[in-house]
């Protein structure tokens, strides 16, 4: 098969999957889950040979596979959409295919498959479990079965189809297309247990915050196409001509180019959904949905897809660029992201859910990625990418496992504790080893433990283009991001698995299922091994073993390449000091914790206080944008404005109506029109009584009166035609 | 050797017949027995003409036997639908003679 | 020589000849000809019945582990003979109230309709009744009559319980008459023509029942509900309707609807050897007629075997069941049978005929094993779905339930 | 007169006659009978026309399947056996003057055409031929669109008389 083909049928068949589960399989679990998985499978396979011939193609990022039908005729042409692989979507395919599969994988487990069916359970609430009796007639209380089980493989094949398309659209519009797919998944997956009020919540949040930057998005979108009468990366991206003209051209604000104001609404649009600050808001409250959601829509794809866009798009954003002024968009990116990284940092230290504070490092970690563009690190910026995918879906993943073993535990000892808080938990590591090897793996690449993890390599190049690009601002505020990032990750893994259980549900605690085990395992080893690929030349010792495959494969999507970065040993150092620094930190700090209560709680004092409130941004949002969109909709609007100006004409008006109607009637309709109409109406009574007669209900008569104008007919033809 | 008139004037005869019979008849499916009838004259007419065309035109010639597929079928989905009647009206007034199904009458 | 090669046509021709030799017009030697050559016919297929009872009898008890009729003459043999004696001078009973001219008319035409098949019947080369142009479609015609004389006998009886049978019997008859003709285009549509001996000649190279071997096997299912034989014997299903339309029938009128329903047995497993076996095809009965004869009487007894064997092994079916097999398996199935052997028959046209006999003998088995898989799937939805079934299956999730615990 | 016509008129008297009984018998059960007769009385007259197939047709369609269904709705519509009172309306005799003037009006009429009384001879062998019927049937020159047609009507037929006569006490139970 042409390798077109496959591209083509790599985002189909999961979108097929969603339809047959929805239409066909939601009442088998199994069949739903055997479908999404299938589909997730060969998807999986197709990406892997797309992946394996485009590594083997030479100068693939001049000539990607492409193929393009025309679609929706705009005036005299046509507008195209298609799908191509280049090298970016290339290992962006190979990521994804990878986590969508282990997370799928992951799901029968995490949504307790094979087992029981709960007596209590609602749709709509996360499962309650179930009570079973043993041999010796003792009642127990497992997880039980979830019972929207169908439902969730529908949706997550759906969001799967969404990211494919995403991922091998050679356009602007269809990318747009499958974002906002994505976003309708996430909005229906955070409210997959929509009964909660909570999880209402955070859909309803998330939509509407994400909507803030889609919108701003779509307008650059329609700027691009109304400038250049195309949407397809090839025409635009490869094109200097293209681009120098968008970059010159002045757009209507002041003294910003079009190709900077477009940038920036696209910039918008990737805070939105990669939630950057200020609309970071929403991924935090989104972790109400199920753990391989959050794993696969809010860590390991779909933010990554606001990310994957302005990369795609750097050559736009950089438009102009000479190597050492940024450009507007680059630096507001720069700014954006340093500030997200360091600010979703500090949070992270001190949230006691497992799931929020993966969550605040995953808007941290995105942080860099933008910033790492914003320094015009563009390659660094695509390894982090790749690399954090890995980690941060095993870390959610593992939380998963490490949430479903203290979910037994709660169901085992009946503790009225919320099995997601660390400070219940403790000691994990030897009730649950699997999942700690893979989730140290995690945590380490997570905070870029030297020279073994994957999150070094990436990290350390993110940090080196900083320093090289001489925003020292930036390099410093990443740095300390850093080190904050060691110290929370050793936070959570020394509170979640080293010490002693501090609950008696900790220690009733185990392993999970192998079936969401293995997806860690698989996943562990990428997030060591995915850094190896792109290990400088120039790095000391190791550097040149393994070739730099990565920086080769997709540094060359750049037309212009940017000069190499000059080896430097201050990044490095500080790459390496504040990994190893904060990782020993985290441990000191928190090692001999034995009460369920964080020990920096009282020496922070209000700071913790802050930091554990979020900076009060909900709050700030609430009181800026919220109370006064209320008030303008309940008072002004609906109080002043409708009720006292519109419904007071409205009424004057309908008075008047009234008494005219009245004049008209008693001088107009009662002698004039009812009289005529009451001659009609008598006259066709009488008529009617007349004809009556005739409707006498005989089969017969009616027959005979058929045939009398059949014959009538018959002699009409007869003397019409045959003789005339 | 037999006339065409013996033909087309048995099949005048028939038709009469059947047309007495639904209109006099009072029995519903009795009624349908007439039309039966009527249909069967009008067959015998058109075979009657097709052989006849056949023979002036000395060429073989279907339009008859065409004509005389399309009324066999009309018969057959009329019967159908017309015993369907029938019976789903007599089980609702108990009766299948006509002259007490006049709940049309004005 | 000429006698020993063709006795039937020797003895026609000797007969005709004597006729003409009379002095009569040709048109009265043509017609005592065709009278004399039916009666001829019909009372030996009458007689025949005799034999064709003790044959039955005497497998059905085998198959039973049983003797069957072993003491009158040898083998038993004359068994049906004292049977029939003994009918014969049983008491006539006509119940009261019963309408006289429709209770006396339906064990004839019974009879009649039966005999009537014979017409058209090519026995061998040099006999046959009547080559109509349109004898398969009068084979399927003359069903109608006997469908005719099923009503009368029921509703002649003036006794529920006859007009109940009649009922079910009739709408058997009419329900399987669709697959019937359906099925029977197929050799038709293969030959070219509606002429039994045309469709007897075709099969000169290679039988039908090679190239269509799904549309044999709707055939002759279709043949045995239409003679009412096991499994399709519902309509004289002692236990619900006493014994079917004929309980007020006795002696000789009862006799008559025992040999057509004997005579219609074995008639219409000829029917099946001459549409789907060849007839009387056969190396060598082109040149010798009596050979012929042999081949189509040999090839009827397998058919005939084969229906009582049937008979012998196989449970009754509900009626609706039958039903079920009719209007949602046989009927769907001829009717895509039939599109699929046309669409294969235009897009074989040009190759050889054995070529074209493979790719007709692939579609037939290919519609056969798909209407089996799509049989499985309903049945085993059918299982799941039944309502007896939904506590057992209560019962084993909950057992299952209670052993996860351990 | 010759045997043809012999057969002609020995068919036609029987149908013409049992077609009368058909409207005039008391018992609804005997008019059905009688009218088997006259529809083997038509197939008769259809084989003296030289077409066989139609004749075969007639017995098949009409004797196998329309005269056992109206016996079927026969019985169905009868509590007991023998009809009590007039089968006949009281305005029979309007119905009988209708039809005798149209018998006369048709043969008056007819009798104006010169071909009135042309002979019918025996037409060649090959005049009933059935692979011309059929592909006319299906010829879009010829007559595939009715053909279509009466399809679509058959079918349409055969839901509408299901829909009709299914007993809707069932549904109310199930």
């Amino acid at each position: 098969m042409a390798v077109e083909t496959l591209i083509v049928l790599i985002p189909l068949l999961p979108l097929l999957a969603f339809f047959a589960i929805v239409l066909f399989a939601h009442r088998n679990n199994a069949l739903s889950h055997w479908l999404a998985l299938i589909a997730a499978g060969v998807a999986w396979m197709l990406s892997m040979i797309v992946f394996r011939r485009a590594v083997q193609t030479e100068e693939l990022s001049r000539f990607p596979f492409a193929a393009a039908i025309e679609w929706l005729p705009t005036g005299s042409a046509a507008l195209k959409i298609g799908v191509q692989i280049d090298p970016l979507s290339a290992v962006t395919l190979f990521f994804v295919a990878w986590t969508v599969l282990m997370i799928f994988i992951y799901s029968i487990g995490y949504h307790n498959f094979g087992q029981p069916k709960g007596e209590h359970d609602r749709p709509g609430l996360p499962p309650h479990g179930a009570e079973i009796r043993d041999g010796h007639g003792h009642v127990h209380r497992v997880p039980s079965i979830e019972p929207m089980y169908a439902r969730f493989f529908a949706l997550i094949s759906l969001f799967a189809f969404a990211m494919f398309l995403l991922v091998i659209t050679d356009n602007l519009l269809t990318l747009y297309i499958g974002w906002e797919i994505m976003g309708l998944c996430s909005y229906l997956l955070i409210g997959f247990w929509y009964a909660k009020e909570s999880a209402r919540n955070a859909m309803i949040k998330a939509f509407l915050t994400t909507r803030v930057g889609d919108v701003f998005m779509l307008l650059g979108l329609a700027a691009l196409y109304s400038l250049t009468g195309t949407l397809n990366y090839q025409v635009i991206l490869n094109n200097p001509s293209v681009l120098n003209g968008l970059a010159s051209a002045a757009s209507p604000l002041a003294g910003v180019s079009w190709a900077g104001l477009i940038g920036i609404l696209l910039i918008i649009g990737t805070i939105g959904k990669s939630a950057q600050f200020p609309l970071h808001i929403w991924l935090p409250d989104a972790m109400e949905g199920p753990t391989p959601v959050s794993a696969m829509i809010h860590a390991a794809t779909m933010v990554s897809a606001g990310v994957y866009l302005v990369i795609r798009f750097f050559p736009l954003l950089s438009a102009g660029w000479d190597g050492h002024h940024l450009t507007l968009p680059m630096l507001v990116m720069g700014a954006v992201g340093a500030f997200t990284a360091l600010f979703a940092a500090t949070i992270a230290l001190a949230q006691n859910d497992i799931k929020r504070v993966l969550a605040y490092s995953t808007i941290s970690q995105l942080g860099y990625m933008i910033a790492a563009l914003g320094v015009g690190a563009y390659v660094a910026a695509a390894f982090h990418l790749v690399t954090h995918a890995f980690f941060k879906a095993l870390l959610f993943l593992g939380s998963g496992s490490v949430i479903h073993g203290m979910e037994h535990g709660v169901f085992h000892t009946g503790e009225n504790i919320d099995p997601q808080n660390m400070l219940y938990m403790g000691g994990l590591r030897k009730k649950m080893p699997l999942t700690f090897w893979t989730f140290l793996a995690g945590g380490l690449a997570l905070s870029g433990f030297p020279l073994i993890t994957a999150g070094f390599w990436s990290k350390d190049e993110i940090l080196s283009g900083a320093y090289a690009s001489g925003q020292t601002a930036i390099f410093w505020m990443l740095a300390a991001a850093a080190l904050l990032t060691a110290f929370y990750t050793m936070r959570q893994i020394t509170l979640t698995f080293l010490g002693q259980p501090r609950s008696h549900s900790a220690e009733h605690a185990h392993e999970s299922r192998p079936v969401m085990t293995i997806p860690l395992v698989i996943l562990a080893f990428f997030a060591i091994t995915a850094g190896w690929v792109g290990i400088p030349e120039y790095f000391p010792a190791v550097g040149g073993l393994l070739p730099n495959w990565f920086e080769e494969f997709v540094g060359s999507m750049l037309v212009s390449h940017g000069e190499m970065a000059h080896f430097s040993l201050l990044p490095l150092g500080v790459s390496v000091v504040v990994a190893l620094g904060g990782l020993w930190m985290g441990w000191l700090t928190y090692r001999g914790v034995v009460r369920p209560v964080d020990p920096l709680e009282k020496p922070l004092g209000g700071i913790y206080t802050l930091l554990r409130n979020k900076y009060y941004v909900d709050e700030f949002y609430q009181w800026a944008f919220i109370r006064p969109a209320r008030w303008l909709a309940e008072t002004l609007t609906d109080r002043w404005l409708d009720r006292t100006i519109i419904d007071g004409a409205l009424h004057s008006i309908a008075g008047f109506g009234v008494w005219l109607g009245k004049s008209l009637r008693r001088w107009i309709d009662l002698p004039v029109i009812n009289g005529a109409g009451d001659l009609t109406a008598a006259g066709t009574r009488n008529l009617g009584a007349f004809l009556r007669s005739l409707q006498s209900g005989r089969v017969q008569i009616y027959a005979t009166v058929g045939l009398g104008l059949a014959a009538m007919v018959a002699i009409l033809i007869y003397f019409l035609w045959v003789i005339g | 050797m037999i006339p065409l008139a013996w033909y087309l004037i048995f099949s005048a005869a028939l038709f009469c017949i059947g047309l007495f019979g639904a209109l006099a008849r009072k029995n519903a499916v009795a009624i349908l027995m007439g039309v039966e009838l009527m249909l069967n004259a009008v067959n015998v007419n058109l075979i009657a003409f097709w052989h006849y065309y056949a023979q002036v035109r000395s060429a073989p010639y279907v339009h008859g036997l065409a004509f005389t597929t399309m009324v066999f079928v009309v018969a057959a989905a009329e019967v159908a639908v017309g015993l369907a009647l029938v019976i789903s009206a007599y089980r609702r007034r108990q009766t299948p003679v006509v002259d007490e199904l006049t709940l049309l009458k004005g | 020589m000429d006698f020993l090669r063709d006795p039937f046509g020797f003895v026609i021709q000797e007969y005709t000849g004597w006729l003409g030799g009379l002095g009569l017009p040709a048109v009265w030697v043509d017609i005592i000809a065709k009278l004399t050559g039916a009666l001829v016919l019909a009372t030996g297929a009458m007689l025949f019945v005799v034999f064709l009872i003790w044959y039955e009898r005497k497998l059905i008890g085998r198959i039973q582990d049983r003797f069957g009729p072993n003491r009158v003459g040898p083998w038993g043999i004359f068994q049906p003979v004292a049977d029939m004696l003994k009918i014969f001078t049983k008491e006539y009973i006509t119940p009261i109230g019963a309408d006289k001219f429709a209770y006396n008319l339906a064990p004839i035409l019974a009879v009649a309709a039966v005999l009537l098949l014979w017409s058209v019947l090519p026995l061998s080369v040099t006999v046959v009744g009547t080559d109509l142009n349109v004898g398969l479609l009068f084979l399927v015609a003359v069903g109608g009559l006997g469908e005719m004389s099923y009503i009368l006998a029921g509703w002649g009886s003036n006794n529920k319980y006859a007009l109940l049978g009649a009922f079910r019997l009739v709408a058997q008859l009419i329900s399987y008459e669709v697959p019937l003709v359906l099925s029977a285009l197929v050799p038709v549509m293969l030959a070219g023509t509606l002429s039994v001996n045309g469709i007897v000649q075709a099969q000169e190279s290679v039988w039908f029942i090679v190239a269509a071997p799904a549309a044999a096997l709707i055939f002759f299912i279709a043949s045995i509900a239409e003679i009412g034989r096991s499994p399709f014997d519902l309509i004289e299903a002692e236990s619900e309707l006493v014994a079917g339309y004929n309980i007020e029938y006795s002696g000789l009128k009862f006799g008559m609807f025992f040999v057509a329903e004997f005579l219609h047995a074995f008639t219409v497993s000829m029917i099946f050897a001459t549409v789907f076996l060849g007839g009387w095809q056969g190396p060598g009965a082109a040149e010798i007629p009596v050979l012929g004869f042999v081949y189509l009487m040999l090839k009827t007894f397998v058919v005939y075997f084969v229906t009582i064997l049937f008979r012998g092994t196989l449970p009754r079916f509900r009626i609706d069941q039958m039903m079920n097999l009719n209007w949602k398996v046989l009927t769907p199935l001829s009717l895509a049978l039939i599109m699929a052997m046309a669409i294969v028959g235009g897009l074989t046209r040009e190759l050889p005929v054995f070529w074209q006999v493979i790719a007709f003998l692939l579609v037939n088995l290919l519609l056969l094993g798909a209407t089996d898989q799509l049989m499985r799937l309903s049945q085993s939805r059918k299982t799941k779905s039944n309502l007896p079934m939904q506590p057992l299956r209560k019962v084993l999730t909950t057992s299952t339930k209670h052993g996860a615990g351990e | 007169m010759n045997g043809l016509q012999v057969v002609f008129l020995l068919a036609a008297l029987v149908s013409l006659f049992s077609a009368a009984m058909v409207v005039s018998a008391r018992r609804m059960m005997h008019a059905a009978l009688w009218l088997v007769l006259t529809l083997m009385g038509v197939a008769v007259i259809f084989v003296t026309l030289q077409s066989s197939f139609f004749a075969v047709v007639q017995v098949l369609v009409y004797v196998g399947a329309i005269a056992i269904l109206i016996i079927f709705s026969v019985m169905l519509t009868r509590r007991v056996m023998e009809d009590h009172g007039d089968q006949i309306l009281p305005g029979w005799r309007a119905a009988g003057l209708v039809a005798g003037l149209l018998f006369a009006i048709i043969v008056g009429f007819l009798a104006l055409w010169q071909g009135f009384t042309t002979m019918l001879v025996e037409l060649p062998a090959d005049a009933d031929n059935l692979l011309d019927l059929g592909q006319a049937l299906v010829s879009p020159q010829g007559y595939a669109l009715p053909f279509e047609l009466a399809s679509v009507l058959l079918v349409a037929a055969l839901i509408g008389a299901i829909t009709i006569a299914v007993d809707r006490k069932e549904d109310q139970h199930g």
